[in-house]
């Protein structure tokens, strides 16, 4: 899978070359890939590339599963109360439609500079899908299920463990494959509002500079750690689905 | 009919249970108000007309639905579980195996897992999937899935124990067995059984009382004892008195001419 | 009725409460207006632009090119995660692309939209779209894929055109999970559109918020994104609404 | 030493090689004090300032005069750039060589609240035109220089920062600055009323590192100073615009952005109060913002600081 | 048993057709080599004990599955839809109301909604689900999907018809009004017919040859023709030699020992 994807990403890289070079692209509307390609190398030798690597990536890592758990801990109490959850709708839409850019300041203010309010921001995008995936795969699971738990009396938990989580497996999973492209996006977000480290920074960094290249580059940087998010999603899927999904 | 049983011999009482669902399509009464106590250890055979409110009964037993008026009492004080039930489809969980399926209902109950294998491997191979022990559900037939789930009903050991059509799905000579073994079972336990069957075969050589529904509105028609000696084997089923019950159960489902046509 | 009404309740009941934090956080607690303007100079705010007309302008505006992108993005994401799915090879050469493609960070590519589409109404919908299309994409991928074997069968049995099969059967099955992918694909909307006002032009709720925030007009900032938000709950209610609708035969389970 | 943070207007770049150099030199340290840079835009700094968020801001000027206007409590404390460094850039092909040639023509600012937008209107009214008689596009920071460099705009009013990245791009431009007609301030140091006044002392220190690190790069060391910010501060800027930054710094920077006749006299970051103040009056004659503050209640002049 | 069937008459022509699957449990042979030519407007009827391979012989035969080994010819030349089938388990649409869920497959063949309605309420009717047209499949019982599943099956008159387990679910009564109702319209349309019951009354009183299956690995065991006059109804029950075959097939389902103990 893996090989098969790199195989569509080489077919795209060629594309992209054939789109710059046939259309004579200038290079600050798209620089072609060799042109981005030395810009990567030119930020490994001379700008710590790993380092803004790392960073984003401790911060994605840690703010993806934050979001997931609270997410998928959410979805469980919001299919059981729906009170709960038209209740909770509202913040939870606040949070997830305001433009994080309007509430950085307060996110700084109350989370203090550093990386807390990146992981947290990309906690809350995270979230949302994770939950919706959850009270869906709950609400419209099987509802046969639903007596055989009721009829055993199993303690929350145990239904939970047993029953709810891997029926709604697909739905949860799907959910956090969208979480990926929005924990990216966040990440941008969070540098964007103050620091001095990360792919975000030097994305800004490029942005300020009109230097295409770095932009695209670090565009390309994330995508390729949302790709490798979204592969061991599927593999996760493929892993505990396969053994049950029919087809 | 006994009227007079002992407060402490009362497993199940029932009194004036109705269900009504409201449908788009109109309200349908699914049970009219019934009323029956059964009492610990009995052994009791339903059958009706398709669609005459046997599972629907079943499930107001085991709580899944509530009644729409009347009262159930349990007399289960303080068992968790008070209730084992084998639904009319198999509700097998189908990432489990079928080991981990009947092994279930013990797994959350805290029995150690040892002790868990034991019993499932023991019931699997008593409703003949030994072999299949593996095996996911899907790859199972319809018949063995079904008995699956007979396993996995039993295996927790619960006093009462609703059965909906358990053994439709499976041939002659397995359900055969299976009925024995469902006695041998009862005997040996003293569980309280309710089971629904289209075979009014298996409801008289099983039940010490048959219930006889009738449809559109689901009611309770009458109850027969049944007066056969126990242990019941292969003379039960020479027993003229047992061939009169069935023929009385199939006059009794027969008239007032059922719904289809 | 009674469901939808008590909803209702709830959703006012949890506006209220939300009010009050606010309330709060700006009263009692002190939080200057250059951070979080209180709900009074908020509403005020609101009623000057609303009553200038400015407010429908750009609200206008903005509706639009949600509705717009919203919808291109549904039928996008449907028809190519079906297309996927149908044909498992065509997945294994679009699968990496489609996720690299999506995983790029939007905010970072949306000046480049711009450059690239323009300053028009066309750079703004590609940027939707790009945002609504994903969350559609998988969630129907999952829903596609979840689709009991037994339907399958059916359909192979009747011999379904591919059309039939997609429209009586497909669709209807993978519902559900569809559903999930548009509520994410709302709110992604909504984020989009903002977004790219916030990138260029000179209408829309998210240009009123680039204006509001250099001009440190707080109090407008917060009306902008309170509507964005009441934006955000009406589809998000249209949207639960139509979920009902559509799949009240799941009987689905409620607490 | 104390430890503080300063947030800097947009990104990591060159032009900010002093302050860099004012690290690695030890300048900071010896007037006890360790500085932390980390970016933002300028408007989130100046929030970021006052909510006590970080320490020091380096914004743009204007940001400042329409922060303190609604309210704001901060205080510029070492105007660092003694002139505003918006400008008309158009490629030097379009026959464009100041606003009178506009007419007709399509012009990009990054927002209808910058300054840039105010500058295009005096730009405009000084040239005998009006709003009406060009097309104005708005176009964020990420994409306006590729705006110009595409020709979707014919002009765009930006920092005259931009005119180096495109020149190193190739492109030649013509560029009218805005502070020939409309007094303002680049990047200024800010930092909390409150702050200010309890704690003068550190501010004082800081503005005295400021300004010695500036007097270094003045005193002949361009070419160290963006060595230092090119290797370890800017690195995604590329090597070879040197060469530009090197004049830009020596031909602009030094003689007429950094110093003024005022600094001369009083010393680097001076405050202008006039200038300030006719800055303040005329965004409020356009609308930008509603009222015009006093200067002297949000600038301070740094000889002042403790006293 | 008939080997000499002319061409034009053979509808199904089944050789050596066997099924393996490979699971994680190992492999299971579901079918040994089963060989049969079955004619144009015969009746079939299979019995045999759980997991012998009943249904994967009917979706092998529908096509729905590939044989690891062996041919399946269909003679229905130019025919889109040759067979119906009735799941073991009833597939039905659940977001679709019954009336829906029956006209589905006229209506994907472009059968005008009038007609489709006509047909689908008639047959609505005839498996005793008037009043139900407008229901949810969830609304219903068990015995109940079941029939309308059958109804669905018959719904666009296939010529061959695929029947798994179809009355498994219902109860005694229903079950002889949808075996007569079946014989009916198998008689009036000539369609050709196999289905699997655990009821060998139901496949003796039916079906024109009624094959027995054996279990682990399921093979077919024999074939025995049904000699009963036909038409067929409440004589035929009372006929000694319906009797006799009924016991045969008992008999033939008791040995070898079953797998079920
Ligand atoms: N969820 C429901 N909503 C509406 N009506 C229902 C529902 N469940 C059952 N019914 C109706 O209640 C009646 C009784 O159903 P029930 O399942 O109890 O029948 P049954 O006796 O078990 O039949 P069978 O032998 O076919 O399983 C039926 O008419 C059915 O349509
Ligand atoms: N998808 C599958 N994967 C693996 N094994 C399978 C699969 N489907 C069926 N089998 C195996 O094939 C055998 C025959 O199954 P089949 O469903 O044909 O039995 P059947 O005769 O219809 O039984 P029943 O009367 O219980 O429905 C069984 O042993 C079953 O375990
Ligand atoms: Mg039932
Ligand atoms: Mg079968």
């Amino acid at each position: 899978m893996l090989l098969r994807g790199i195989a569509g990403l080489i077919a795209t890289l060629v594309l992209w070359t054939a789109i710059v070079f046939i259309f004579q692209v200038p290079s600050f509307l798209l620089p072609g890939p060799m042109e981005v390609l030395n810009r990567l190398v030119f930020l490994f030798e001379n700008a710590k590339l790993l380092r803004h690597i790392g960073v984003t990536l401790t911060e994605i890592v840690a703010g993806f599963v934050l979001g997931t758990v609270i997410g998928i801990l959410a979805g469980v109490v919001f299919a059981r109360l729906p009170r709960v959850e038209r209740f909770a709708t509202p913040l939870i839409l606040l949070l997830q439609t305001a433009p994080k850019i309007a509430i950085a300041p307060l996110l700084l203010l109350w989370l203090g500079i550093g990386p807390t309010p990146k992981i947290v921001l990309i906690a809350i995008v995270t979230f949302f899908p994770v939950m919706s995936g959850m009270v869906t795969g709950l609400r419209y699971g099987e509802g046969s299920f639903r007596d055989l738990a009721a009829v055993l009396k199993l303690s929350p938990w145990q239904s939970f463990w047993h029953i709810e989580l891997p029926s709604a497996l697909p739905a949860v999973l799907a959910g956090m494959a969208v979480a990926t492209t929005l924990a990216m996006t966040a990440a941008v977000i969070g540098e964007l509002m103050g620091a001095n480290e990360g792919i975000g920074y030097l994305l800004s960094s490029g942005q300020e500079n009109s230097d295409t290249s770095v932009v695209i580059g670090m565009v390309l940087l994330l995508s390729l750690i949302g790709w490798a998010f979204y592969e061991i999603i599927e593999l996760i899927r493929r892993r505990s689905l396969g053994r049950f999904q029919l087809s | 009919m006994e009227f007079l049983v002992s407060q402490s011999e009362r497993m199940i009482d029932i009194a004036g249970v109705h269900k009504t669902f409201v449908a788009d399509h109109g309200t349908v009464t699914a049970l009219e108000p019934v009323s029956i106590t059964i009492k610990e250890g009995e052994f009791i055979s339903i059958v009706g007309p398709s669609g005459c409110g046997k599972s629907t009964l079943l499930r107001l037993i085991s709580g899944l639905d509530q009644a729409s008026g009347g009262s159930i009492k349990l007399d289960v004080s303080g068992r968790k579980r008070p209730v084992g039930f084998v639904f009319q489809e198999p509700v097998l969980l189908p990432w489990k195996t079928i080991i981990d399926n009947v092994r279930f209902p013990l797994d959350t109950s805290g029995v150690s897992r040892a002790q868990g294998d034991k019993t499932a491997l023991d019931l699997i191979k008593m409703v003949g999937l030994a072999g299949f022990e593996k095996a996911l559900p899907r790859q199972l037939s319809g018949g063995m899935r079904q008995r699956a789930a007979i396993a996995r009903a039993l295996s927790d050991d619960p006093p009462i124990l609703l059965m909906d059509e358990p053994f439709s799905a499976v041939d002659l000579l397995t359900r055969d067995n299976l009925n024995d073994e469902l006695l041998r079972i009862w005997q040996s336990t003293g569980k309280t059984i309710l089971l629904v069957t289209h075979s009014v075969e298996e409801a008289a050589y099983l039940a010490d009382r048959v219930m006889v529904m009738t449809a559109r509105p689901g009611k309770l028609k009458c109850i027969h004892n049944v007066e056969l000696p126990r242990p019941r084997g292969e003379e039960t089923k020479l027993d003229p008195a047992y061939h009169a019950l069935v023929a009385q159960l199939r006059r009794d489902l027969r008239t007032p001419a059922g719904e289809a046509h | 009725m009674s469901g939808r009404f008590s909803a209702a309740v709830d959703y006012t009941l949890a506006l209220a409460v939300l009010l009050f934090a606010w309330w709060f956080a700006t009263g009692p607690m002190g939080l200057p207006t250059y951070l979080l303007p209180s709900p009074l100079r908020t509403w005020n705010a609101l009623v000057t632009i609303a009553l200038t007309g400015e407010l429908w302008r750009h609200l206008g505006f903005t509706l639009q090119n949600i509705v717009l992108g919203l919808i291109l993005g549904c039928i996008a994401g449907i028809a190519i995660a079906y297309v996927m799915t149908r044909f498992p090879k065509l997945a294994v050469w679009l699968d990496g692309p489609l996720v690299i493609l999506q995983t790029a960070p939007k905010i970072a590519l949306a000046p480049l939209f711009i450059v690239w589409f323009g300053f028009g109404v066309l750079s703004k919908i590609v940027l939707i779209f790009s945002l609504v299309f994903f969350p559609v994409f998988v969630g129907a991928v999952a829903g596609f894929r979840a689709l009991d074997p037994k339907m399958k069968d059916l359909s192979k049995l009747l011999g379904l055109s591919s059309i039939q099969r997609f429209r009586q059967i497909e669709l209807p099955a993978a519902m559900p999970e569809i559903f999930v992918g548009l509520k994410i694909g709302a709110v992604q909307a909504l984020v989009g559109a903002v977004l790219a006002e916030w990138m260029s032009g000179k209408v829309g709720l998210g240009y009123l918020m680039t204006f509001a925030s250099a001009t440190y007009k707080t109090p407008l900032l917060f009306a902008a994104v309170l509507l964005t938000v009441v934006l955000g709950l009406l589809l998000h209610v249209a949207l639960t609404i139509l979920e009902r609708r559509l799949l009240s035969w799941k009987g689905a389970a409620r607490g | 030493a104390d430890k503080v943070v300063m947030q800097i207007d947009g990104a990591a770049a060159p032009f900010y090689a002093p302050l860099y150099a004012g690290v690695e030199n030890g300048i900071f340290e010896k007037n006890g004090i360790e500085v932390e840079f980390i970016y933002a835009a300028a408007a989130d700094i100046l929030t970021n300032i006052a909510a006590g968020n970080v320490d020091f801001g380096f914004p743009n000027g204007d940001a400042v005069v329409a922060a303190a206007a609604n309210g704001l409590p901060v205080k510029v404390v070492h105007t660092t750039y003694q002139r505003g460094i918006g400008a008309l850039l158009a490629k030097a092909d379009s026959g464009i060589t100041g606003y009178k040639d506009l007419k007709g023509k399509k012009i990009a600012v990054t927002s209808l609240a910058s300054p840039n937008y105010l500058q295009l209107q005096v730009g405009l009214k000084l040239a005998g035109l009006s709003l009406d008689d060009v097309s104005v596009e708005v176009v964020q920071t990420g994409a306006i220089v590729q705006s110009l460099q595409a020709g979707q705009v014919d002009a765009i009013v930006f920092s005259e920062l931009r005119k180096y990245n495109l020149e190193a791009d190739g492109t030649k431009i013509t560029m009218v600055l805005s502070n020939d007609f409309l007094p303002s301030f680049g990047n200024v140091v800010v930092t909390n009323a409150a702050k200010l006044s309890e704690n003068p002392d550190l501010v004082k220190r800081f503005t005295t590192a400021v300004t010695q690190s500036y007097e270094w790069v003045i005193d002949g060391h361009v070419n160290e100073a963006l060595d230092i910010a090119l290797d370890k501060y800017a690195p995604t800027w590329p090597k070879d615009q040197k060469g530009i930054l090197t004049t830009a710094f020596e031909q602009t920077f030094v003689p007429t952005v950094w110093q003024s006749p005022l600094t001369k006299e009083k010393g680097l970051g001076a405050a202008d109060f006039a200038g300030w103040q006719k800055n303040a009056d005329i965004l409020a004659e356009y609308k930008v913002i509603d009222e015009a503050p006093k200067a002297e209640d949000f600038v301070v002049d740094p000889s002042t600081i403790g006293q």
